[in-house]
């Protein structure tokens, strides 16, 4: 019996997998021509500009034919969900910009929740899927990113936050420590126990330059108004992890008395726990980070940094659809978005109209009456006018904007002003006319850590001291390897 | 008797276990008041049969009527609703937890001191005397099977199912079990009395069911004899016990196994082999007889190294193996026949043939594979057959296979024929004898002395851990009442 | 009132196989319908991406991953050894066969760089799934335990070194180690992201599982000793060394994973949880799936490989699929599996009297 | 000292993780291993978020509760009627439910965060206390902890005694998936205030170990919860006042486990706590094995 129902089961089972085979096959058979039309090829057009000057050695870049395509799909990779909030997030807003700014040819996608190790497998399957342009937004993504782009000449990569670049691999990133800088001014001015926090995901250079800034940002006004201004640093070894993120923040508030907070950690995590505070009567600030947190907390949050992709992402979409960008010619294509790109900004919150709440309204009024000097002119202003100077200072650096997004220009980011020689311009005005990086600072080299040329060959926490009036280079940003003497971190307190 | 309406009938119960028919149609009634003997051998169907009526199984066809109600039983608690109770071969009691708890899980109740107070009290008229708050894990096998017969007592049933219960226990305990059923049965419940001893089954019966191979094959009245019941259950196949004990041949003077001043602990560190010594010479067959519970069991497994030693010594060929684990032991030569095939006897999950395989010091081939199964009788035949698939009694076989494999230097076996039917029972001594024969040293830990007398060469009766005394006599059986006495009153 | 019944099915070996294969397709067509439904995708669109990910290469990916991993534990479980640690125990194979590449002379010869390292990951494998084996053996732990919690420390000390005293000089700062040699490395196939040399060695390991654990005296009591330990010692073998081999080999395989994630696909020490990436927990149902029967682990590791490009490819060109709609679809794939095995050995009974 | 023990005992983190430790002793005692729990508190914090959203306090707890014992329903119909291994249940059942996590928060959100409910110390700390006692009452002195307990002792033995072991193994996880669901809602609406994708990932697993660690005694598990938790959450200042790592101080809880784990097993202490021996056991009434 058991034996005649295995084999009535089996040729039943036999009929379903070929009727199920035929469905497969049906419906993947067209799938190969539009295959096909990844693969055109056609005569180079003769509409290109090329910005690109060698200036790195680099392997001589493979030629490619290419044409642009008439409709440009992107793929974006991202290493969280989508609903982090966060990191992510933030990418996906960019992207949704474009894709409707350019939603006549641009055709975009994007895959969540991936790692690096599963990151070469997507790629492969976007470029399969006819993808041609692939932006990769997560550092770990880096060394993946770049076997890919050695693998497929033809299909453009972008990728977020790394340093390797190829003939079709450019990078991009949006730096904040501007206005980390900005927050610190209000930091320093709000605090009353002089004690200032940040909850720091990883001490990687990039973190290390958004807390000095902050630092610098704080004992600038703090001093002025006689407070010690310490900025105590943990860090939780976790790009999102909520709840460690909180403990922290709580170990900062309440065994080091502070009352202030910033932090890199890509979750509102510490902006609820001020917030929760606040409603038990216990007065603490924070900086919002990434993306728009005054929502999370808005009795506590002062400020925080903003970041907008879409300014990155619609300019090099431009591009590409443009012919500018091509497989080939990315060897050098480096943004480096700050301030005065738009990229990033300053804020805690975008109001439906599109406009920025820079500095949360119920603060105001109380940085208005907060009276300090102009450390750089000796001029007495307010708080709130001196960071709206700052941040039209940062904000105008005319001359490298069209140059901007080529990583030649970081040579010249450090150059304040350059002479003409013509008499009647003096001096023409190329990078931000304000920079929070400038001498004298005082500093230690962080423990394990020594790429920088103050560190290079120094033992731990060896002393820095960058002359006064001495501007920080991108390398110097980019390597930052110590902190300034007044943030206590691990043991130096 | 017959006028009388029956309290529960079964009606062609028919139950497949994958290709084996275990139960083909089976029809019975019991009666309020009787004593219903069901008689079969090992894979008769008798368990399946129990289990079903316990909602343990659920039948493929056929239903039980009770009270005219028409059902099938699908969870022991409906069963247990109807007044239904199994009281089963192995103690279904839960280890972990105390007396007093495994009664009220059966009550379903709290274990509050109300339920302590009647417990104590009902032990106590029954002539047991147990600490209700001991876990389940310190109790001897006598005691847990009396708690798992006190506790559907306790609920006054109407049918209590005995499923080879009485079996193993000794003679007075036994006794007393047996006069508790029939009390219960005087009373108006009715039992069904599961067993393989023809004897047993005469003694309390008042009607007796024959199954052989899932069908019944015999319905008898009370007054019937040993023989009819027999050929029904054995068919036309004869079945012999003819055991002829050897003449002594010993072959070396020297002990192939000794023991000196041996001390065990059991569970709670009460000494349960205390100071015993003892020697086997090759070619012996030796039998240590007691009641359960007095260290047979304990002896057994601290010679096979499962369970510490805590003083004396151990020699094995004159290499000490006191303290040796129990693979290293085996490895030497010495072979351990457990009482529990399932739990030690054999891997269940892996094939006759990877059991055999790991008996085995050598490479197994496959006609050794099938000379072994078909000495050991196992059925069904198929070596590649899971285990776990074969019948209580087959596993027991197959457990043996490892006596089969070699001639080892000492065998050590603790009531290897529990579980046994009488035909698979004497293969199992007639291997004993026969590995004797050949010059092992052959020490059979037992608890039941029918089955030693005729085969050993010299007896030791233990009681409370200690050997009292041996016996060492050409007629063993002459002394039967001599032993008998010692087990029970040292 | 009806009686319900479950009861024991047996089926050939082929209907079998053949009743789960047909669970498993009407389930996929299943979820096709029901994701088209809720996303508003062309029915036609979500079939296409089910058959390529049930035909593309680059399962070998997760294959390279799973399959060494989840052989490794299906042995340990079917010893009774509850090694919940093979993720921790896959970091620190990805830790030795870093530490190899990068920081011995043997990195940098051909060849034998990546066997070397691999043999050193799955050392350190089978080492940090020591101490949960030593202190069940002689402390009686729970050894599922101490597997779990010492998951957790290996993603720190990873973590450590690759913030301490391993981070790299030209890698700006990042937790990361530098790249390792090329030499180490281990190339992938064209096109695709896997090398063909591991793939061949992840099922030639499952096949010799396969014959250890069905065809030696070993493999067979390690098999017994998930029934019984008293057997096992009684048929003459050691019980705590047939556990410790369990554990060791369990360790060593997922360490041998953390290897080649290291030398195909990071190039070079990242973050334990990243490194980790989950694979040592899916591993574990990876083994169950095959029913801790190393060859059946193959196509449950196969499946479960496709189903990982799937919750990618879901995502991909289609509207409105996000991880969340995509993991849970997988997640009902893989309950369908749960339902056809049920559905292969038992069936139900439903009496009216 | 004693300040810091009642910070730790009220702490609304700590109080969630207590109870979900003793969901999951209900559980695990019943016999189920029970790795499902992971998915089923990250779907339920995101449910206890959102409907706290829509639907007030009061009535998302009831919202909270109610679809957390129908996940561990789901669990639950695998693991005793399709008789599926639960290891691997629980392990495929969380992707299921992870995905469901997001699917719930993403399509019902309302806003980013909710104002988190004050309860003060006394409340929180009574909570956790209450359900410790309660727990370790049921499953000791009530007729229905008697069966859970036998099931996990020896489902086979429990089901001759006449007990449905399907049926107390659901209404374990009723009892269980109750407590994780209230702890979830803590979390939630005490604790985090807020939600994004896959909040509260991990500590389903953690729970697990917490319950594991104290031999799944809900007496037993009410220390070793606070100690792991005054571990988890109070130990970043020793980063600054010592200058310990952070990866060192991550590792902190897990190390210590194990050592007070090691240290209670070479004492006599655990021959008197007896584990559910027959945890994992897929339970078929009719296999033939003894």
């Amino acid at each position: 019996m058991a034996r005649v129902t295995s084999y009535v089961l089996a040729i039943v089972l036999l009929i379903i997998g070929i009727v199920v085979g035929y469905y497969a096959g049906y419906y993947t058979t067209p799938q190969k021509t539009v295959t096909m039309t990844t693969t055109l090829t056609g005569v180079p057009s003769t509409t290109t500009v090329t910005v690109t000057t060698t200036l790195q050695t680099s392997q001589p870049s493979t030629q490619v034919s290419y044409t642009v395509p008439e409709k440009i799909k992107a793929a974006w990779i991202y290493v969280g969900p989508v609903g982090d909030f966060g990191w992510s997030y933030m990418h996906d807003v960019g992207r949704r910009v474009v894709a409707g700014l350019f939603k006549d040819w641009l055709e975009t996608t994007y895959v969540e929740q991936v790692s690096a190790d599963q990151s070469p497998a997507v790629m492969d399957d976007l470029v399969r899927k006819g993808y041609t342009v692939i932006f990769t937004t997560s550092f770990d993504f880096m060394d993946q990113t770049y076997d890919k782009a050695h693998q497929y000449p033809n299909i453009m990569f972008f990728h977020c936050s790394g340093y390797k670049r190829a003939p079709n691999m450019g990078t991009y990133f949006a730096d904040l420590y501007q206005v980390y800088y900005l927050n610190g001014l209000m930091a320093g001015a709000l605090t009353k126990t002089g004690k200032i926090g940040y909850v720091a995901a990883h001490t990687i250079p990039e973190v290390i330059r958004h807390i000095n800034a902050y630092a610098i940002g704080a004992k600038e006004v703090g001093e002025q108004l006689g407070k010690n201004i310490t900025v105590y640093v943990i860090e939780i070894g976790e790009w999102f992890n909520p709840d460690k993120a909180r403990a922290a923040a709580d170990t900062l508030v309440k065994q080091f008395n502070v009352d202030v907070l910033a932090f890199t950690e890509d979750s509102a995590a510490t902006v609820e726990y001020a917030e929760n505070l606040y409603k038990q009567g216990k007065e603490v600030y924070v900086f919002s980070h990434y993306s728009p947190m005054y929502e999370w907390g808005p009795d506590v949050v002062i400020s925080g940094q903003l970041v907008r992709w879409e300014v990155i992402y619609t300019d090099i979409l431009a591009k590409v659809k443009a012919g500018i960008y091509r497989p080939g010619n990315l060897e050098n294509v480096d943004y480096w978005y700050l301030l005065n790109s738009g990229a990033v900004d300053l804020g805690a919150y975008v109001y439906p109209n599109g406009s920025i709440m820079h500095i949360n309204p119920k603060f105001i009024p109380i940085l208005k009456s907060i009276k300090v000097k102009d450390v750089l002119t000796g001029e007495e202003l307010t708080v709130y006018d001196l960071v709206m100077r700052r941040y039209q200072q940062m904000k105008e650096a005319p001359l490298l904007q069209p140059l901007q997004g080529q990583a030649i220009t970081h040579l010249l980011e450090s150059i304040e002003n350059i002479s003409t020689g013509a008499s009647h311009v003096p001096t023409v005005l190329i990078a931000p006319s304000f920079e929070p990086f400038t001498g004298p600072l005082k500093g230690y080299c962080l423990p394990g850590m020594h790429y920088s040329r103050f560190c290079t060959g120094k033992p731990d926490n060896a002393e820095v001291d960058i002359p006064a009036g001495e501007r920080l280079t991108h390398d110097d940003l980019w390597n930052m390897d110590f902190f300034v003497s007044w943030v206590a971190f691990q043991g130096r307190i | 008797m017959m006028m009388r309406k029956p309290f529960i009938e079964v009606v062609e119960i028919y139950k497949k276990f994958g290709d084996v028919i275990a139960l083909n149609g089976v029809s019975l009634e019991i009666y309020p008041g009787e004593i219903l003997a069901v008689l079969g051998e090992n894979g008769s169907g008798k368990s399946t049969l129990a289990k079903i009526l316990y909602g343990l199984y659920f039948p493929d066809k056929g239903y039980i009527k009770v009270d005219d109600v028409v059902t099938v039983f699908s969870s022991p608690a409906e069963a247990k609703n109807r007044g239904i109770f199994l009281v089963s071969q192995r103690p279904q009691l839960v280890d972990d937890m105390s007396v007093l708890e495994n009664v009220a899980l059966f009550l379903n109740t709290s274990p509050s001191r109300d339920l302590k107070k009647k417990l104590e009290v009902t032990l106590r008229d029954l002539g047991m005397a147990i600490d209700v708050d001991r876990g389940v894990y310190t109790l001897s096998y006598t005691e847990k099977q009396f708690i798992d017969l006190v506790k559907a007592l306790i609920t006054q049933p109407r049918l209590l199912i005995v499923d080879e219960a009485a079996t193993y226990l000794p003679r007075e305990l036994k006794l007393k079990f047996l006069d508790i059923i029939k009390k219960f049965a005087a009373r108006g419940g009715s039992v069904m009395y599961i067993t393989h001893k023809i004897l047993e089954a005469i003694e309390m019966g008042d009607r007796f069911i024959v199954l052989r191979k899932g069908d019944v094959v015999g319905v008898f009245e009370k007054g019937v004899d040993v023989t009819t019941i027999r050929r029904a259950m054995f068919g036309s196949e004869e079945y012999l016990t003819t055991f002829k004990r050897s003449p002594k041949k010993i072959t070396h003077e020297s002990f192939a196994l000794s023991v000196e001043n041996l001390i065990v602990f059991d569970e709670h560190g009460k000494p349960s082999v205390n100071d015993v010594s003892l020697n086997v010479r090759s070619g012996e067959l030796i039998s240590i007889v007691g009641i359960a519970g007095n260290g047979q069991k304990e002896l057994g497994e601290a010679i096979a190294g499962l369970r510490k030693a805590a003083r004396g010594r151990i020699m094995l060929n004159d290499n000490e193996i006191t303290h040796a684990p129990a693979s290293e032991r085996i490895k030497k030569g010495l072979i351990y026949v457990p009482e529990d095939p399932f739990r030690e006897g054999v891997a269940m999950g892996l094939t006759v043939a990877e059991n055999v395989k790991l008996f085995s010091q050598s490479k197994v081939s496959r006609e050794l594979l099938d000379a072994l199964i078909k000495k050991l009788d196992v059925n069904p035949s198929n070596p590649f057959i899971n285990v776990a698939k074969l019948s209580g009694g087959n596993i027991q076989k197959v457990s043996l296979a490892r006596l089969l494999l070699t001639t080892p230097k000492v065998v050590v076996a603790y009531s290897p024929t529990r579980m046994l039917d009488e035909r698979s029972k004497t293969l199992t001594l007639s291997i004993l004898q026969r590995l004797a024969e050949s010059g092992s040293a052959v020490l059979l830990l037992s608890e039941d002395i029918e089955e030693v007398l005729h085969i050993s060469t010299r007896l030791g009766v233990m009681v409370s851990g200690k050997i009292v005394r041996f016996f060492e006599t050409p007629d063993l059986e002459s002394c039967r009442e001599d032993i008998e006495k010692v087990m029970v009153h040292a | 009132m009806p009686k319900v019944a479950i009861v024991k099915r047996e089926l050939s070996k082929i209907a079998t196989a053949l009743a789960k294969v047909l669970v498993i397709l009407l389930g996929l067509l299943l979820a096709a319908t029901l994701t088209s439904i809720a996303t508003g995708n062309t029915l036609k669109l979500i079939s296409i991406t089910l058959f390529q990910s049930f035909t593309n290469l680059n399962v070998f990916v997760y294959i390279s991953t799973l399959l060494p991993t989840a052989v490794g534990l299906s042995l340990a479980f079917s010893a009774n050894a509850w090694n919940l640690g093979a993720e921790g125990q896959l970091v620190f194979g990805a830790i030795g066969a870093t530490f190899i590449a990068l920081f011995t002379p043997l990195g940098r010869q051909e060849i034998i760089a990546p066997i070397a390292a691999l043999i050193f990951a799955s050392f350190l494998g089978a080492l940090w799934a020591l101490p949960a084996a030593l202190l069940k053996m002689f402390r009686g732990i729970n050894e599922a335990l101490t597997t779990l919690l010492m998951n957790f420390i290996a993603y720190y000390v990873a973590n450590y070194l690759v913030k301490g005293p391993w981070r790299g000089r030209t890698v700006y700062g990042y937790p990361t180690t530098d790249m390792i040699p090329i030499e180490s490395r281990i190339p992938t196939a064209p096109g695709y992201s896997f090398s063909w040399y591991v793939v061949v060695a992840c099922i030639a390991i499952a096949v010799l599982l396969y014959l250890f654990l069905y065809r030696t005296r070993v493999g067979i009591a390690l098999r017994a000793l998930g029934s019984s330990i008293h057997f096992v010692e009684l048929s003459g073998l050691s019980s705590k060394k047939l556990f410790l081999i369990a554990f060791l080999i369990s360790g060593a395989l997922a360490g041998f994973a953390g290897g080649v994630k290291i030398l195909v696909y990071h190039k070079k020490l990242v973050e334990g949880p990243i490194v980790g990436g989950g694979y040592g927990f899916t591993s574990i149902m990876v083994s169950w799936l095959g029913g801790l029967n190393p060859l059946f682990v193959i196509p449950a590791s196969y499946y479960t490989a496709a189903l990982y490009i799937l919750s990618f490819g879901l995502q991909i060109g289609s509207a409105a699929v996000g991880d969340a709609l995509s993991s849970t679809i997988v997640g009902f794939l893989l309950a369908l599996i749960l339902l056809a095995d049920f559905l292969t050995r038992y069936r139900i009974v439903i009496r009216f009297r | 000292m004693l300040v810091e023990v009642v910070k730790i005992i009220s702490d609304p983190l700590v109080v969630a993780l207590v109870l979900w430790v003793l969901g999951d002793i209900f559980v695990e005692r019943s016999g189920v291993i029970n790795l499902a729990l992971d998915g089923i508190i990250t779907a339920a914090i995101a449910t206890a978020f959102v409907s706290t959203q829509n639907f007030g306090y009061l009535i998302s707890l009831l919202i909270t509760v109610t679809i957390t014992l129908a996940f561990a329903s789901l669990f639950m119909i695998f693991i005793n009627i399709l008789h599926a291994y639960h290891v691997l249940t629980g392990l495929a059942l969380n992707i299921l439910f992870y995905g469901l996590s997001a699917l719930i928060g993403l399509r019902f959100q309302q806003s980013p965060s909710i104002t988190t409910l004050n309860l003060n110390s006394l409340t929180l700390a009574s909570i956790s206390i209450l359900t410790v006692a309660l727990t370790w009452l049921i499953l000791y002195k009530t007729s229905i902890g008697t069966a859970i307990r036998a099931c996990g002792f020896n489902p086979r033995a429990a089901e001759h005694s006449g007990v449905k072991v399907w049926r107390i193994r659901f209404l374990a996880s009723v009892i269980g998936y109750i407590a994780v669901g209230i702890g979830s809602y803590i979390y939630a609406t005490v604790y985090r205030g807020g939600w994004s994708q896959y909040t509260g990932r991990g500590y389903g697993f953690l729970a697990i170990t917490l319950a594991m660690a104290s031999t799944w005694h809900p007496l037993l598990s009410y220390p070793i919860t606070l100690a792991f938790g005054y571990l988890y959450t109070s130990i970043y200042s020793l980063q600054l006042l010592y200058g310990i790592p952070p990866d060192v101080i991550n590792a902190i809880p897990y190390i210590a486990s194990i050592t007070i784990v090691t240290i209670v097993y070479s004492t006599p202490l655990h021959k008197k706590l007896a584990t559910p021996r027959a945890l994992g056991e897929v339970y078929f009434r009719e296999e033939r094995a003894a």
